[in-house]
């Protein structure tokens, strides 16, 4: 049992935003395959189809993305988030997105009611014009979102933060000074793959953001970075597959992690890396707190 | 993966709606009911079942479908695949019920051609809108049994493959399989669950995918979340009661839309 | 035979800095294994011994490395360089660094008579406080570089620039403004590896630089952008491992490669992947300026 | 690849300066020759012949040793590898001449072991600074031929292994392996130069290795540009002529040093 941001987790595998979560029935499923908290897909002002195919592209070393943050919009799916709430047996955090903290402040007035249990604020996606990253490299942007939503909402605020910035702790102290009451690190790296008997760049949208094994070691060093900078708990994600990358993670100063690409193996990941990080620490006599941030401490 | 490049070597218009592409390159790991990601390079990706191991058989629907339907032999498409979870094979000497309706006959027939070579019994139901749509007669024609039906009654006998099914004890058959129109799957789907034979039964579904390798979620059934990419696009009969089966399906953007 | 920035290459495929580049042997050692063009270790202007090991280890998706510029300084390197000036018959690049522009001057200047065909400024070493990539977040300060040393030289001028800013098209567009005769993208991403039995970080400077496969979607989007806004040429680098790799950072818009971590399985990785590019010209009748930035003619 | 953690089992004092350092890991695929790089974390990282698949023999050099010569039974390494090139290794009824000095001993003693297991017949030549630094003389022993040599004489003949190899007629073995310091080397280099012996003998050489897996070229050697991790760290005796061996080494910033 872990706390964090007062939610209280049975283990600290939580599903990332974007996968598997467009549906109650697909967040309980998750939350039943062992997830100690699950992230929903990312909810805006608007319904948006995404782009086109190929949307995502597993590379073998990674996975390469540009959904487009697809979403039926927050009237849409409060139904399915007050559903998940109500049948999954581990909290359930709403990410949302918005071109600005008017925008917003409605998706998460409009998700209100239906009880999610901490907001995720997306201010990090790579590869929606005029969304995402376009606003999380602007430290006063995120700054003033996250003071909007915090100022609205009783539930705790998590802010995810994209690596493709020069200086990710300062966006990160934005958020804090907004009144975030955590840190989700990282969103996926930009990225692109080109197909070499056509020339057509391989996404339909030309470029995305990288996820997977070849993201995990920027992952760290961006969650190092933050737990050494900042008061509030990071949640580290990126390219963590088993739980190995869990537990480095989690020295690196995550309190938690979010697993994302890796369901591609199978759904059962959550439990076998929460089982993985109990045998490790049980191995040891370590409890949580001992390995958090432990690489600071390794002088 | 990379897409694999391949050229189409061969163009067969199977009915007014439907044409067949065959490819340079067979994908001979792949099982009847296993899909493909065919990118229309500047257009579109979609999912298409196999219909031989080197070809994919299209009916013009949409966008990406239309852009196919004006590409030459010798164009290129982009595949990567195969993908997902195909039918159960039968084995020989078991008794094995096909049941095809539209386009769905594209699956069903390369699953009939495997079953015969095994040495299955097979029968199978194909339906047609009318006898132009009719598709893969002649691939079907070798099977023990073959039932046509038609919705216009253009040949053969006039209404649904449901009408035969429901003449049909299902239960003297080892596995029954189905593919076509999802309203059409349905009443297969009634039916066999009348005549409890739901639990040898698969059904091949379509969903809209996104990523098409079980990451995203798009195309997550209610009831269980199955993902139909990953966990699919066959699913025995048991798995899709008290789901979304027959009832609805989601868009892009997640919204739901009836049947 | 292609032409850079009024270099003849007799194929695109070039050693890329801090790779088998700290002596004459090995540079034409490089040449000899087939390389169009060998770029040095990089050079500054006092003797460094870099960081303590570990200071690369193979990730199997990619190599995390923290040398931490080791080198003999210029006036030591001096005749390194004549004599693979000498005896490699190919171009030879003399990678340069300094913590500013009088030192970047001071080395130019220090190797001038010992025949670089030309300079690679190296304005984005992730892990070396005060020098790379401190700089090279900064466009003011790679304008101001570029335009010292190119005015003090007569040889080509290339910038290597890091993906790890925001925006690495408005530090391509100061290097351009500065005079720069050709943009390098990209220099290694900021990354960390822990050990879990310890919590040690695996280098001996705690983080470092991300290169191999992992890379290569990062450094392909990072090309693309560069060809995209600039006049100058862009040389690909990042994650080349092999003759389809070259050929896809060719389209994103490389007018050559540079190849690094692919050492590792080969020093022949020059000839094969120059001999890859060669028949996939020739298969398809196409010239080098057919796939140069193909991409960005395919909409 | 990340580095293996072991744990030291047994520490045994071999010598005034030279201790062997036991892990709970045993390298099998390691050959004779072969290193790893040792983490002593938070020091540095050392490449370390392998004296036995499950040990390497250390003699206090640096910070890094000196580091490892207080850990402790039940303390912890990083190790990765095995790395390099190791010797080429003898078959059944070859003749093996083996020349080793000082911690030298170490890649000798392993090599021999395994040359005696597959039937070779061996010959060694061991020598050292006096005789408590005369190591693994236990694992030499069972060799067909041993011959000790000590600077000081203060044991077994007073002088050096090459006063025994120039008497001995080299053109009898099928294959020589030296290591040791590598003044010595490059005396046997000469040696076997002129008796044309050159191009049966491999020679195990120490340079400093930053990345250690062939990428950095901190251990280049001059003439070919080798890279003593990679295509090292034993080589042919014909790939050392005309190259800096015996000559120089390169430090930490490239900068070079007179032996």
């Amino acid at each position: 049992m872990i706390e964090i941001t007062g939610l209280k987790l049975r283990n600290p595998t939580i599903l990332a935003a974007g996968i598997m979560g467009t549906t109650a029935a697909s967040l309980v499923r998750v939350a039943k395959e062992g997830a100690g908290a699950v992230v929903t897909k990312s909810i805006g002002p608007q319904p948006k189809e995404g782009h086109k195919n190929p949307s995502m592209v597993n590379l073998g070393y990674g996975f390469l993305n540009a959904m487009g943050l697809p979403n039926p919009s927050y009237p849409d799916f409060s139904a399915e988030l007050e559903t998940a709430g109500a049948k999954a047996d581990v909290p359930v955090i709403a990410s949302i997105f918005g071109g600005n903290s008017d925008e917003f402040v409605q998706v998460a007035e409009g998700l209100a009611d239906a009880g999610a249990d901490a907001f995720e604020l997306n201010v990090s996606c790579p590869h929606a014009q005029g969304y995402g990253a376009s606003i999380g490299c602007d430290a006063c942007a995120v700054e003033e979102i996250t003071a909007s939503v915090s100022d609205m909402t009783d539930i705790p605020v998590w802010v995810k933060l994209t690596p493709n910035v020069t200086d990710i702790v300062s966006i990160g102290e934005a958020a804090q000074r907004g009144g975030a009451d955590a840190i989700v690190a990282i969103n996926t790296v930009r990225g692109m793959a080109i197909d070499i008997h056509s020339g057509y760049p391989l996404l339909g949208n030309r470029f995305g953001g990288l996820s997977g094994s070849a993201v995990k070691p920027v992952a760290v060093k961006c969650v190092y970075d933050l737990y050494e900078a900042l008061d509030i708990p990071v949640i580290g994600v990126g390219g963590i597959s088993c739980w190995e990358d869990a537990v480095e993670m989690m020295m690196a100063g995550a309190s938690a992690v979010q697993i994302g690409s890796a369901v591609y193996d199978g759904v059962d990941v959550f439990r076998s890396i929460a089982d993985g990080i109990d045998s490790f620490l049980a191995d040891r006599d370590l409890s949580f707190d001992d390995i958090i941030g432990l690489a600071h401490r390794r002088i | 993966m990379y897409p694999v490049d391949v050229t189409i070597t061969e163009i067969v218009q199977e009915s007014p709606s439907t044409k067949t592409f065959f490819f340079d390159k067979s994908f001979e790991e792949a099982l009847p009911g296993q899909f493909v990601m065919v990118w229309i390079r500047g257009t579109d990706e979609i999912p298409m079942t196999l219909s031989y191991r080197n070809a994919i058989t299209v009916q013009k629907v949409g966008d990406a479908t239309e852009k196919m339907f004006e590409l030459q032999e010798g164009d290129h498409l982009g595949i990567r695949g195969p993908f997902g979870k195909g039918f159960t094979l039968p084995q020989a000497d078991e008794k094995v019920l096909l049941v095809a309706g539209g386009v769905g006959a594209a699956a069903i027939a390369l699953l009939a051609e495997y079953s015969m070579s095994v040495g299955s019994s097979v029968t199978t139901i194909l339906g047609a809108r009318n006898a132009d749509e009719m598709l893969f007669l002649d691939r079907l024609t070798p099977c023990g049994g073959l039932h046509l039906t038609t919705d216009d009654g253009s040949a053969h006998r006039c209404g649904f493959v449901t009408d035969v099914l429901v003449e049909t004890d299902t239960l003297e058959f080892d596995r029954i399989y189905t593919c076509g129109p999802e309203m059409m799957m349905k009443c297969v789907f009634g039916i066999l669950e009348e005549q409890g034979s739901l639990e040898k039964a698969e059904f091949s579904l379509h969903r809209y995918f996104k990523c098409g390798i079980g990451v995203c979620g798009a195309c997550c059934m209610d009831g269980d979340g199955l993902r139909v990419c990953k966990d699919g696009p066959v699913f025995n009969g048991l798995q899709l009661v008290d789901s979304e089966f027959g009832k609805y399906m989601r868009g892009p953007s997640g919204n739901k839309k009836q049947f």
